[in-house]
C-alpha cells in the first residue's frame, strides 16, 4: 500500500522533454508512470468517412510516486480521452504507455492485464451513473477485492471493504455498504468511487473530474481525501479538471491541455504565477475566483474549442490566440522548458530563465 | 378452412380417373340412332311447359369472389359455365338409372365392338352470338384437345384411346382403339361443346386452356351478363333451342365468401337454391318457413381405411379391424359428427338408399354389423391381445378444416376407447394428408372417394381392386388400405359382362368379402348438399323425381335443374 | 444524402430477405399445388391433366431450383406475378390483387390513418390535460382494447350489431351483392354500410396504441424545458400545444406508424376473414388454403413493401419534421 | 438540478412499485386466476375430459352447464377452464424464449458494436419489417399444423425482434454508462460485464418485454387457432372459437360458445398488457396517474399578503416576493421546497440566488415567473411584478405580461429552445404572441438582438442543434431581450458552459443590463461566478433564504456559518495555498426538515437551541441572516470563529 519500493523498477533518467518536479523533495525520482507520444485518433462521420478526430496527440508525461498531477482543459480537450488511454478502456493510435518502466503493449494475459488495472484504477466524473443502480454500494468494491486481491477470504473481504470505506470518510462503512446507490448523496457516491479504487491497493489513480458534478460545499472534502490517500495511502493521483482552482488546491504538478496536445507543464505554483501559454493565462484569467479581480479578453473567450479533426500544422489555439504570430498558422509549436520544469508549446512565450536545455525544441 | 367439409363430400357420379378402366354399364346402350331408350322429357311431364319469368339466386359458397372466367376447359372456372352457358352432347342422370336426355346430340349409335360411336348433332341450335352450331363445332372440341392436351380433362385421347373425330353432315365420329363404352359418361356427358368460332382463333386458339373466356359463347339456356367479382348474373338466351325454355329469366350466382352468409340468405328466403351444409339445419333454416326443403341424397361412402400392409401389424390383423367395425356407433356418428345430416354407413359399403336394391341386408345382421356390438369387439381384441388396461395405440390421420370429420373421429375415439384402443387424431393439411393416404403412411386413415359411379361397383372397384393399389410408398390410386384378393378382383372383371340381375348378386359377393375381411370400415355416407325454397320457384328436383344431380355445383345438372324451375308468380 | 442510401439499401435487402424467404418457404414444405387442384376438381381431372395444365399457367415444379429462383425474382421486379394457379386457377395474380387491394386500402387504409390521426389528437389531448378525466380514465381502457384480439372484437360487435339487431348492419362482405356497382347513392352506401362495423374494429383495437404512446410521449416532452420556455413566452396553450408539445412528441411515433402498419394488415386478415370481406387479407388466407405459390408470394411482397413504403414515407416526413433527423442525413 | 436516473434498481423497489400499481395489481390477479385454472382445472369444473361428447348439442346455459354445450354436445365452460393450459403455456413459453432471443441478440449487438452489431441490427430491422402475422400463417400452414412445438417455434421467430430492436436501444444508451467503464477498469471479462452488470439493470425493461411479448403470443396463437390453422383436437381457446365459428355458433343462437373463449383470450391479453403498462410506467414515473388535489394552481388564490396594498407607491420595487411557500404534491404529502421567500428586486438591479442543488431556487424562480406545474404549486405568499399580484393571475393575464415585461433564460438553451423550430421563428413566435407585428418588423427586431449578444443574424435561419452551446445561450439572451423587458429571471445561464465561455457570457450579460436598463434575478449554484456582477445576493439553504444582502458585504463578512461555508469551499487561484473545510453532511431531505434552525445538523457552531428554535431573518448591519447567532437577543456576540487549520 505505501510506495516505499516504488523506485525498484522505476526507470531512472527518463529522458522526457517534461521535467520532473515534485513538491520538494522529488526532483530525481523514478517515473511510476510515463507516456511517450501518446496519440489517439477516432474515426468521426459515418462508414465511408476519412475524417479524423485528433482527441489526443503526441502527449509525453510523467507520473511519479506519491504525486498528484492535475490535468487541466475544457471540455474537448482531450483529457478525458487521456484518462482512458491510461486505464486501458481505449488503445493507443500511436505512442506507448510505460508503467514502471515497462511498456503496457508488452503486457500479455489476463493476469498481467489484471495487475496492471490493479494498479492503476479509475474513478468517474458522474456520480449518479458510475455505480450500477441493481447493486447494493458493496457490489463494485467486494468484485474488485474477488478481482485483484484473489487471496482474500470472504471476510476478509468484507472486512477491507469496509476499512476503505471509513478510508474515504464514510462512516458508519458496514451500513454504507448495505445501501444502494440511490440511498446515497453524490458526494457519498463519489467517495464510494475512490473506496472502491482504494481496495485495489493501488499506485495511481485515474481521477476523472471526480468533483465536477458535486456541490461546492461538498468538493473540497472530496478533494481532501485525495490528498489524504496520497499521504495516508502514498498512492499518487492523476486529477483531471477544468477547475484550475481546485487544480492548485491538491496538486503538485500541472499539465495543460488544449485540442489534445499539452500546452504547458509544470510545478502548479510555478505554471499558476507565472503561465506562459496564452491559453493558461486566459484559463486562469477566467477562474470564477471570489477573490480575483475582473478581467477577461471577451474576444479570445467567445470563441469556442475546436474539435480537432483533420488539423492542419500549426498552433491550435491560434485562432483565439491574442499573441499568434505567423509562425503559428504553419509550424505547431512543440514543449519547450521554460524554467525549471516548466515547459510551454508556444512560439511566443519567454522564458524567465535562460536553460540550456531550452534549445532542444524547436522554435 | 372453416368451410364444412364440402370440397371432398361433392356427389361426383361420373367416370373416374383416366387410369380407371371399369366399363359403364347403361341399359339401352345399344340403341339406335335418334331414338334414346329412355328419357325423362323436358321438364316433369305432369307440369307441362310454363311462362317465362322470375329470378333464381343461388347460395353456394365458394369462398371467394369471381373471376368471371368460363373456360370450360379451366377446372377452377367450369363450374360456372357448364350447364349454364355449355352443353354437352348427351345428359346422363346419375341418380336416375344413367337416363339419358339429349341434348346437342338427339342420338347416337355404336359400332358392333363399341369402339366406334356416331352422334347425329342437333339440328337448329345456335350459339348465343347467333352463329348456327354445327357438327363441326363438335369434332373441333375433341380435336382442340388432342391438339392441347391441357384441355383434355378426361383423357380421352391418352387413356381412353380416342383415335380420331371427324365431322360429317351431321354425324360426327369418334373412333377409339378399344372398346371405349366406359367412357360414354365423360364424353357424352361431360364434355361441353365450345363454338370453332371463338375457339378458332385467336387468344383463344393460341391458349385454350388458359385463355380467361370473360364472355362464353355457347347454346345453353343462358348467357352472362354481367359478371363483377360479387355477383354472376346470368339471362336467358332467348334464342336457346328448346323452345319456350328457359322459364326462369335471370340467374344471380352471387359470391359468398363463408357458409354464414349464404346460409343467412337462404333462410330468409333471398337465395333459393343451396348447395351446402347448413348447421343446424332445422332450427337454422327449415323452421324458418314452410317453403324451406332439403334433399341431400347420399352417395358415396366415408370410411376409415385401415392399413392391410403386414408391416402394420394391428391394423393387418383381421380381428383389429373386426373389433373397430363392431365397436364403432355409426348412428352416433352420424349424428353427432354430421349433425345427423349424413346417413351413418354400413359394413356391406354399400350406399343407402340410393343403392337400395344392392344391399345384402341379411348378410350384414348375419355378421353383427347391423348394430354396435362393444361387446364383441371388446372379445375380438382381447384375442389381438388388446385391452383397456393394455390398450392397442393407433393413429388416424385425417384432413384438417374437416370439421366434421373431425368430430366424427372424436366419437369414434370415444366409443374405441372401452374396447381397448386409444385412437390419437392426426389432422394434417390437405396435400400432407393427400401425400401419406396415398403412398400408405398411416395405420388408419378417415377419407371419402370422392368419385363414385352410378351404381356401388365404382366406389367398391375403386377401393378393392389390386390394380389400383401399389406398395407402400409408391402411389396407390384408390386401393389405400392395399387390399388384395383375386376372388375379389374376378368379380370385378365378371362384373362388365354381366346382365342387370348378375350385376346385382356379383355386387353382394364382394359385400361378402367386404364383411368378411373388412378391409374398409364404412362409417358414414356423404351427400350432395342441396336446400330450395318453394315461395316462387318450383320444379326442382325431389327424391320422387331424381332428374338431375341437385346442388348447384353439379355440371352439366345444374343446366337440367335450371331448365326445370319456373315461377309460380309467372304463372 | 449518405444517410439516404444507408435507408436505400437497407430497403433492398429487407425486400430481398422477404423475397427469398417468400420464395423458400412453399417450396421446402410439404404438398403441392397438383394435389390441391385434384382435390378441388373433385377427382375428376386426371393428375397429368393438372400437371399439364399448371404447366400451362405458369407453374414449373421440376426446374433447377436455382433457376427458379432467379426467374422469380425477375417476375417480382418487373411486375410479371403470374396467374394464380390455386382456387382462381389461371386468372392473373395482378387483377386478384387489383380486384381486392381497393377494398383493403380503403377499409384498412382508412380505419388505420383515422385511428392515428384520432388517437394522436386524443392522445395530445389527455397527455396535455394531465390528471384531468381524459388522462385518468383513457390509459387503462385504452391498455386494455390494444389487448384485445382483433377476431374476438369482430365477433362481439356482428353479435351486438348485426345479429342481435335483425342484421341492422350487415356483417358480410363489401357491399350488397343485389346492387350493380357503380356511383349509385345506393352502392355508395352500401359499401360503407359494409364498412362499418369491420371499420370499428380496426378502430378500436389500433387506436389505443396511437393514444397511450402520443400520450406519453405528450408526457415526456411536456416536462421538456422548451415548453416551459414557450409559457415563459406567453405564447397560446394552442400554440404550445401543437407547435412546442406535439410536434415533437409526435416525432418518435412515426417510425412505430409505419411499423404498425405490418401489424394493421396481420389485423386485417383476422378481420377480413371474420368479415368476409373481400381484400387482400382474405386473398391471402385464400392462396395459403389453395396452395397458390404466385397469388402467395405476390401477396407477401406486396405487403413487405407496403412496411418499407411506409417506413421511408415515415423517414421522409421525420426528415421534414425534424432538423436534427436532417443534419445526419 | 435533480439528476436524472433512468436506470432503476430492481428488487424490492421494483415489487414495491408493482405492488402500488393498480393496472399491476388487476393484470396479476387475472393472470394468477388463469394459472390456478390451468394448473387445477378440476377445481374447477367436475368434467374430466372437455372435448368428450358427453352431453346434448347446443344447450342453453344452466346451472349444468353454466355456459351451455357446444353443437357437438362438450361442455363450453370445461372446455373454457382445460383450454387456460395450453393458452398460458403458449404465452408464457413462447414469450420467454422470444424474451431470451431479443436479449441475446439485441444486447450483444449494442455491447459488442462493430460490425457485429451492424450485422445483427439489420436482422432485427429486417425481421421487424417483414410483416410477421402473413408470414405466421404461411410458416403454420405448411409447417405441419397442430404441433405445439410449430406454433411456438413460429411464434418466437416471428416475434423477438421487437423487443431486440429495444432491448438494443437500451444496451446503447447503458454502453457508455461509467458504471459499465468501471467493470471495465476494473478488469472484468466481457460476458461478466453483459451478464451481471448490463442484464440486472435492464430487469424492468425485460419483465415488460416479456410481457408483451406474451401478448403478442396468446393473440396471434389465438389467431392462428381461430383460422384453423392449429389443432382441431387441442384443448384451447383458439380451438373453440375455430369450432364456434365452423358452427356459426352466433348465428344459430349460441354466442357463449363463441365469446367466452374471445373473453378469455382478451382477459388474458389484457393480463399482460396491464402489467407491461404497469412496468412501463415504473421504468419512467412521469407517466403514471397523476391526481389533481383541489384546483389548479393558477386558479388557486393564495391569501394575498397585506405587503400587496402598499404596492402602488411611487419608488415601489420592480418586483417584490412575499412569504412565498411552493410545495410538491408527492406521494407521500406535500414537499415544500420553497418555505416562505421574501425577496425585493428594484429597477436595474442585479439580484443573485445562491445555493446547492435540492435548496429551491430554482422552484423559487419558476413560483415568481408563473411557470410551476403540477404537482408543483404556490401555496402562500405573493408575488408583485409592478403592483400586480402574479400569483392570482389568471394564464391569461399572465401571458399579456410574459415576455414583453419579463422575460426567462434558462439553464441549457439545448433544451430550453424548441429543436424542430429555427431559432428565427422562435424568436417571431414569442413577439407575434405579443402583438402583431409585419415580417419585416420581427426580422429587424430579431437582427437586432442577435447582433447585441454578438452573433451572425444568418443564425436567424439555423436550428439550435445547429450553434455551439455558447452561441445558443447568447441566442436565448437575444430572445430574451425582444421586447427590452424590465425584469429578466436568469436560471444558471452559464452552467452548461466551459469556464472560459462562462465568463464572458457573465461579462456580457452584464454589459447588456449596464446598457439596457432591466433587472436580474440571477439563480445560480457557483457563488463565485457573481461576485462581480450582482448589487444583491440572497444566499438559499432548505427552500429558505438565510442571508440576503449587498453582494460585496456578503462576500467579505458573510453573516451565517452557510454562507461562510461556502464562500470558504472554494480554492484559490491566488494567494496562500490553506487547507479548506468546505460544509460536512449534506441538505436535508426536504420532505422532513430538520426541528428548528434547518442548517443545524451541519452547522459548525451549532448550540443546542439551534434545534429547538426556528431562526427568522435577522438584520446583521446592511444584510440579514437566518441565524440565532445573529438574533437580537445575541447581537452583542459576534460569529465565534471556525477552527481554522493551518
Amino acid at each position: 500500500m505505501t510506495a516505499e519500493t516504488a523506485g525498484a523498477a522505476g526507470t531512472a533518467g527518463t529522458t522526457a522533454a517534461t521535467g520532473t518536479h515534485g513538491p520538494a523533495d522529488t526532483a530525481a525520482r523514478p517515473a511510476l508512470l510515463e507516456t511517450v507520444g501518446l496519440t489517439r485518433h477516432f474515426r468521426v462521420g459515418g462508414g465511408l468517412s476519412r475524417r479524423t478526430l485528433h482527441a489526443v496527440d503526441d502527449v509525453s508525461l510523467v507520473i511519479h510516486d506519491r504525486e498528484i498531477v492535475a490535468l487541466v482543459g475544457e471540455s474537448g480537450s482531450g483529457k478525458s480521452t487521456l484518462a482512458r488511454l491510461l486505464a486501458q478502456v481505449y488503445r493507443p493510435t500511436g505512442g506507448e504507455i510505460r508503467y514502471q518502466g515497462r511498456s503496457l503493449a508488452t503486457l500479455r494475459g489476463r493476469r498481467a492485464q489484471l495487475a496492471y488495472r490493479s494498479d492503476v484504477p479509475m474513478v468517474f466524473q458522474d456520480p449518479f451513473s458510475s455505480l450500477n443502480p441493481a447493486y447494493r454500494v458493496s457490489h463494485g468494491i467486494l468484485r474488485g477485492l474477488a478481482l485483484h486481491r484473489p487471496g482474500l477470504g470472504r471476510a476478509e473481504r468484507r472486512a477491507e471493504a469496509e476499512r476503505v470505506v471509513e478510508a474515504v470518510g464514510l462512516a458508519p462503512a458496514a451500513e454504507i455498504l448495505d445501501r444502494y446507490p440511490h440511498e446515497l448523496s453524490g458526494g457519498q457516491r463519489q467517495r464510494i468511487g475512490f473506496a472502491q479504487a482504494l481496495a485495489y491497493r493501488p499506485r495511481l489513480i485515474l481521477a476523472d473530474e471526480p468533483v465536477s458534478m458535486l456541490d461546492v460545499s461538498i468538493r473540497i472534502g472530496l478533494l481532501n481525501v485525495m490528498t489524504q490517500l496520497r499521504e495516508r495511502e502514498g498512492v499518487s493521483i492523476l486529477y483531471i479538471t477544468h477547475d484550475i482552482a481546485s487544480a492548485r488546491y491538491v496538486a503538485d504538478r500541472l499539465l495543460v491541455m488544449y485540442g489534445g496536445h499539452v500546452v504547458e507543464s509544470g510545478p502548479t505554483e510555478a505554471v499558476l504565477t507565472a503561465p506562459r501559454h496564452p491559453y493558461t493565462q486566459l484559463l486562469l484569467s477566467a477562474v470564477p475566483d471570489p477573490r480575483a479581480p475582473l478581467e477577461v479578453d471577451a474576444a479570445a473567450a467567445r470563441s469556442d474549442p475546436p474539435a480537432v479533426i483533420d488539423p492542419a500544422p500549426g498552433c491550435r489555439f491560434r485562432a483565439r490566440c491574442p499573441l499568434a504570430v505567423d509562425a503559428c498558422h504553419a509550424l505547431t509549436p512543440r514543449l519547450r522548458e521554460l524554467g525549471p520544469a516548466h515547459a510551454a508549446a508556444c512560439h511566443v512565450a519567454e522564458a524567465d530563465a535562460p536553460s540550456p536545455r531550452a534549445s532542444a525544441a524547436p522554435a | 378452412m372453416r368451410r364444412f367439409r364440402l370440397l371432398a363430400a361433392v356427389l361426383a357420379l361420373g367416370m373416374a380417373t383416366a387410369a380407371c378402366s371399369a366399363t359403364q354399364h347403361r341399359t339401352g346402350s345399344d340403341s339406335s340412332s335418334g331414338t334414346p331408350s329412355r328419357t325423362s322429357g323436358a321438364g316433369t311431364p305432369a307440369n307441362g311447359p310454363h311462362k317465362k319469368g322470375g329470378t333464381v339466386t343461388i347460395a353456394n359458397e365458394q369462398g371467394q369472389t369471381w373471376t368471371c372466367q368460363f373456360n370450360p376447359f379451366n377446372p377452377a372456372a367450369y363450374l360456372e359455365s357448364n350447364g349454364f352457358v355449355y352443353e354437352p352432347l348427351i345428359y346422363v342422370d346419375s341418380l336416375n338409372n344413367q337416363a339419358e336426355t339429349p341434348m346437342l346430340a338427339t342420338g347416337y349409335r355404336w359400332n358392333a365392338d363399341k369402339t366406334q360411336i356416331v352422334f347425329t348433332v342437333r339440328d337448329g341450335v345456335k350459339w348465343n352470338d347467333g352463329q348456327p352450331f354445327t357438327a363441326a363445332d363438335v369434332a373441333f372440341t375433341f380435336n382442340l384437345m388432342k391438339r392441347v392436351p391441357a384441355t383434355d380433362l378426361y383423357a380421352l385421347w391418352s387413356a381412353a384411346g380416342l383415335k380420331s373425330v371427324t365431322a360429317s353432315g351431321n354425324q360426327v365420329t369418334l373412333a377409339f382403339k378399344q372398346t371405349a363404352e366406359t367412357y360414354f359418361y365423360a364424353f357424352a356427358d361431360q364434355v361441353s361443346i365450345v363454338p370453332q368460332h371463338i375457339f378458332g382463333s385467336g387468344e383463344a386458339a393460341a391458349h385454350p386452356d388458359t385463355w380467361a373466356d370473360p364472355h362464353p359463347v355457347g347454346t345453353g339456356p343462358f348467357k352472362v351478363d354481367p359478371c363483377s367479382p360479387n355477383n354472376i348474373q346470368y339471362t336467358a338466351n332467348s334464342g336457346y333451342w328448346q323452345a319456350g325454355k328457359p322459364y326462369i329469366q335471370k340467374v344471380e350466382y352471387p359470391a359468398y365468401l363463408d357458409n354464414g352468409p349464404a346460409n343467412l340468405d337462404l333462410a330468409a328466403g333471398k337465395a333459393q337454391w343451396g348447395s351446402q351444409f347448413i348447421p343446424g339445419i332445422k332450427n337454422f333454416y327449415l323452421d324458418k318457413s314452410p317453403d324451406n326443403h332439403t334433399w341431400s341424397p347420399p352417395v358415396l361412402n366415408v370410411s376409415l381405411f385401415p392399413n392391410l400392409d403386414p408391416s402394420h401389424k394391428a391394423t393387418s390383423n383381421p380381428a383389429v379391424r373386426q373389433a373397430i367395425a363392431h365397436a364403432i356407433d355409426r348412428s352416433r356418428v352420424a349424428a353427432i359428427g354430421e349433425g345427423g345430416q349424413e346417413p351413418p354407413g354400413n359394413q356391406s359399403g354399400v350406399v343407402l338408399p340410393t343403392f337400395q336394391k344392392y344391399y345384402d341386408a341379411g348378410a350384414v345382421s348375419a355378421a353383427g354389423y347391423d348394430k354396435p356390438d362393444p361387446a364383441k369387439a371388446a372379445q375380438l381384441l382381447s384375442g389381438a391381445g388388446y385391452s383397456p388396461a393394455h390398450p392397442l395405440k393407433l393413429s388416424v390421420i385425417t384432413i384438417t378444416g374437416y370439421t366434421d370429420w373431425d368430430a366424427s373421429l372424436a366419437v369414434i375415439k370415444q366409443q374405441l376407447k372401452p374396447i381397448g384402443i386409444d385412437l390419437t387424431v392426426q389432422d394434417l393439411a390437405q396435400q400432407t394428408f393427400d401425400t401419406r393416404l396415398y403412398t400408405g403412411d398411416f395405420d388408419l386413415a378417415y377419407y371419402g372417394e370422392p368419385t363414385g359411379g352410378p351404381t356401388p361397383y365404382y366406389e367398391l372397384r375403386e377401393i378393392l381392386a389390386s390394380a389400383n393399389t401399389a406398395p407402400l410408398g409408391k402411389q396407390a390410386n384408390g386401393n389405400y388400405e392395399r387390399y388384395r384378393n383375386p376372388a375379389v378382383d374376378a368379380l370385378f372383371q365378371q362384373y362388365a359382362t354381366a346382365d342387370d340381375a348378375g350385376q346385382v348378386a356379383i355386387v353382394k359377393q364382394i359385400e361378402a368379402a367386404v364383411i368378411k375381411d373388412v378391409p374398409v370400415i364404412p362409417v358414414t355416407e356423404s351427400v350432395d348438399w342441396f336446400q330450395y325454397n318453394t315461395a316462387d320457384i318450383a320444379g326442382w328436383p325431389t327424391p320422387e323425381d331424381p332428374y338431375a344431380q341437385p346442388a348447384a355445383f353439379n355440371f352439366p345438372d345444374a343446366g337440367q335443374v335450371l331448365l326445370h324451375l319456373y315461377s309460380k308468380a309467372a304463372q | 444524402m449518405r444517410h439516404l442510401l444507408r435507408r436505400l439499401g437497407f430497403f433492398l435487402l429487407t425486400l430481398w430477405a422477404a423475397l427469398t424467404l417468400n420464395f423458400l418457404i412453399p417450396r421446402f414444405m410439404p404438398g403441392s399445388p397438383v394435389t390441391a387442384l385434384h382435390d378441388r376438381t373433385r377427382g375428376k381431372v386426371s393428375a397429368a391433366a393438372l400437371e399439364q395444365m399448371l404447366t400451362s399457367f405458369g407453374f414449373r415444379p421440376h426446374q433447377n431450383i436455382g433457376s427458379q429462383y432467379l426467374q422469380y425474382l425477375g417476375n417480382m421486379v418487373t411486375g410479371h406475378w403470374g396467374l394464380s394457379i390455386g382456387q382462381t386457377l389461371g386468372e392473373p395474380v395482378t387483377t386478384l390483387i387489383g380486384q381486392a387491394l381497393p377494398w383493403t386500402l380503403g377499409l384498412v387504409g382508412t380505419a388505420t390513418v383515422l385511428a392515428f390521426l384520432l388517437g394522436t389528437l386524443i392522445g395530445v389531448l389527455a397527455g396535455w390535460r394531465r390528471g384531468g378525466r381524459l388522462d385518468t380514465v383513457l390509459p387503462p381502457v385504452f391498455v386494455v382494447t390494444s389487448a384485445l384480439p382483433y377476431f374476438w372484437v369482430a365477433l362481439l360487435l356482428i353479435l351486438v350489431f348485426s345479429v342481435w339487431t335483425g342484421g341492422l348492419l350487415p356483417s358480410d362482405f363489401n357491399y350488397d351483392n343485389t346492387i350493380v356497382p357503380g356511383f349509385s347513392p345506393g352502392f355508395v352506401g352500401s359499401v360503407l354500410q359494409h364498412a362499418v362495423l369491420p371499420g370499428a374494429t380496426l378502430l378500436i383495437t389500433s387506436i389505443g396504441g396511437w393514444i397511450l404512446t402520443m400520450r406519453n410521449n405528450m408526457i415526456t416532452v411536456l416536462a421538456e424545458d422548451y415548453v416551459r420556455m414557450g409559457r415563459a413566452k406567453g405564447l397560446s396553450n394552442r400554440r404550445i400545444m401543437y407547435d412546442y408539445a406535439a410536434r415533437n412528441a409526435i416525432l418518435p411515433n412515426l417510425s412505430g406508424f409505419a411499423m404498425s402498419l405490418g401489424f394493421v394488415i396481420s389485423g386485417a386478415i383476422l378481420v377480413e376473414y371474420v368479415f368476409n370481406y373481400p381484400g387482400l387479407g382474405y386473398l391471402l388466407y385464400n392462396a395459403v388454403q389453395n396452395v397458390d405459390y404466385p397469388l402467395m408470394q405476390a401477396l407477401f411482397m406486396l405487403f413487405t413493401v407496403a412496411v418499407l413504403a411506409a417506413v421511408l414515407v415515415c423517414d421522409l416526413a421525420t426528415l421534414w419534421l425534424d432538423p436534427r433527423a436532417r443534419a445526419k442525413g | 438540478m435533480a439528476m436524472n436516473t433512468p436506470v432503476r434498481r430492481p428488487g424490492g423497489g421494483l415489487w414495491r412499485a408493482l405492488r402500488g400499481s393498480r393496472k399491476a395489481t388487476a393484470g396479476a390477479v387475472i393472470l394468477l386466476l388463469f394459472a390456478v385454472m390451468a394448473a387445477f382445472p378440476g377445481l374447477f369444473t367436475s368434467v374430466r375430459d372437455a372435448n368428450a361428447l358427453d352431453f346434448a348439442p347446443r344447450l342453453g346455459p344452466s346451472t349444468r352447464h353454466l355456459l351451455g354445450t357446444t353443437a357437438l354436445g362438450q361442455d363450453i365452460w370445461s372446455q373454457l377452464v382445460y383450454g387456460t393450459r395450453q393458452s398460458l403455456v403458449i404465452a408464457l413459453v413462447a414469450g420467454f424464449l422470444a424474451t431470451v432471443l431479443s436479449v441475446l441478440v439485441g444486447v450483444s449487438a449494442a455491447y459488442l458494436g462493430g460490425l457485429l452489431d451492424d450485422l445483427l441490427s439489420m436482422l432485427i430491422n429486417v425481421v421487424l419489417v417483414i410483416p410477421a402475422f402473413p408470414l405466421i400463417i404461411i410458416l403454420a400452414k405448411y409447417a405441419g399444423r397442430g404441433s405445439l412445438t410449430v406454433m411456438l417455434t413460429v411464434l418466437v421467430v416471428t416475434g423477438w425482434s421487437y423487443g431486440a430492436n429495444q432491448m438494443r436501444a437500451q444496451a446503447l444508451s447503458l454502453r457508455n454508462r461509467d458504471f459499465l467503464e468501471a467493470a471495465r477498469v476494473r478488469g472484468e471479462r466481457r460476458s461478466y460485464v453483459i451478464v451481471a452488470e448490463v442484464l440486472p439493470t435492464m430487469t424492468s425493461l425485460i419483465v415488460a418485454n416479456f410481457m408483451g411479448a406474451a401478448l403478442y403470443s396468446v393473440l396471434s396463437a389465438a389467431g392462428l387457432q381461430f383460422l384453423g390453422l392449429g389443432d382441431p383436437n387441442s384443448a384451447s381457446w383458439g380451438t373453440m372459437l375455430y369450432w364456434a365459428q365452423n358452427q356459426q355458433a352466433l348465428q344459430t343462437g349460441s354466442p357463449l360458445w363463441s365469446l367466452a373463449p374471445g373473453l378469455c383470450v382478451a382477459l388474458l391479453g389484457a393480463s399482460f398488457a396491464l402489467i407491461n403498462h404497469a412496468f412501463d410506467e415504473i421504468g419512467n414515473p412521469a407517466l403514471r396517474p397523476v391526481r389533481r388535489r383541489g384546483a389548479a394552481p393558477a386558479a388557486a388564490a393564495p391569501p394575498v399578503d397585506s405587503a400587496a396594498s402598499d404596492a402602488q407607491s411611487e419608488d415601489s420595487p420592480l418586483l417584490r416576493v412575499s412569504g412565498l411557500r411552493v410545495a410538491y404534491q408527492g406521494a407521500r404529502g406535500p414537499v415544500e421546497a420553497v418555505a416562505g421567500v421574501d425577496l425585493t428586486v428594484r429597477r436595474g438591479q442585479f439580484t443573485a440566488v445562491v445555493g446547492e442543488s435540492g435548496c429551491g431556487k430554482s422552484t423559487l424562480l419558476f413560483a415568481i415567473a408563473g411557470l410551476l406545474s403540477a404537482p408543483a404549486a404556490v401555496t402562500a405568499g405573493s408575488v408583485l411584478f409592478r403592483g400586480d399580484n402574479l400569483v392570482t393571475m389568471t394564464e391569461k393575464q399572465l401571458n399579456a405580461l410574459r415576455w414583453r415585461d419579463y422575460s426567462v433564460v434558462m439553464q441549457s438553451a439545448m433544451n430550453a429552445l424548441n429543436p424542430v423550430r429555427t431559432i428565427g421563428a422562435q424568436y417571431r413566435d414569442a413577439m407575434r404572441a405579443h402583438g402583431t407585428f409585419t415580417a419585416e418588423q420581427v426580422r429587424a427586431r430579431s437582427v437586432e438582438v442577435l447582433e447585441l449578444v454578438g452573433i451572425d443574424p444568418v443564425h436567424l435561419r439555423s436550428y439550435p442543434h445547429q450553434l455551439s452551446g455558447g452561441m445558443r445561450q447568447r441566442a436565448m439572451i437575444a430572445m430574451a431581450l425582444l421586447f427590452t423587458p424590465d425584469l429578466v429571471i436568469m436560471d444558471e445561464p452559464t452552467s452548461a458552459l466551459d469556464v472560459v465561455a462562462q465568463r464572458s457570457l457573465m461579462v456580457q450579460i452584464k454589459e447588456l443590463q449596464q446598457l439596457l436598463g432591466f433587472a436580474v434575478l440571477f439563480v445560480t449554484h457557483d457563488m463565485s461566478l457573481v461576485r462581480h456582477f450582482s448589487d444583491q445576493l440572497l444566499v438559499m439553504y432548505a427552500g429558505q433564504v438565510v442571508e440576503a444582502g449587498p453582494t460585496r458585504t456578503v462576500f467579505d463578512t458573510p453573516a451565517h456559518p452557510y454562507s461562510r461555508g461556502l464562500l470558504e469551499a472554494f480554492p484559490s487561484v491566488r494567494g496562500p495555498r490553506v487547507e479548506l473545510r468546505g460544509i460536512t453532511g449534506s441538505p436535508p431531505d426536504l420532505a422532513r426538515p430538520p426541528h428548528g434552525c434547518r442548517f443545524a445538523p451541519r452547522c459548525p457552531v451549532v448550540e443546542e437551541r439551534c434545534r429547538e428554535w426556528e431562526p427568522e431573518l435577522y438584520p446583521v448591519g446592511e444584510v440579514r441572516a437566518r441565524c440565532l447567532l445573529q438574533a437580537p437577543d445575541r447581537r452583542t456576540r459576534p460569529l465565534p470563529p471556525v477552527e481554522a487549520t493551518s
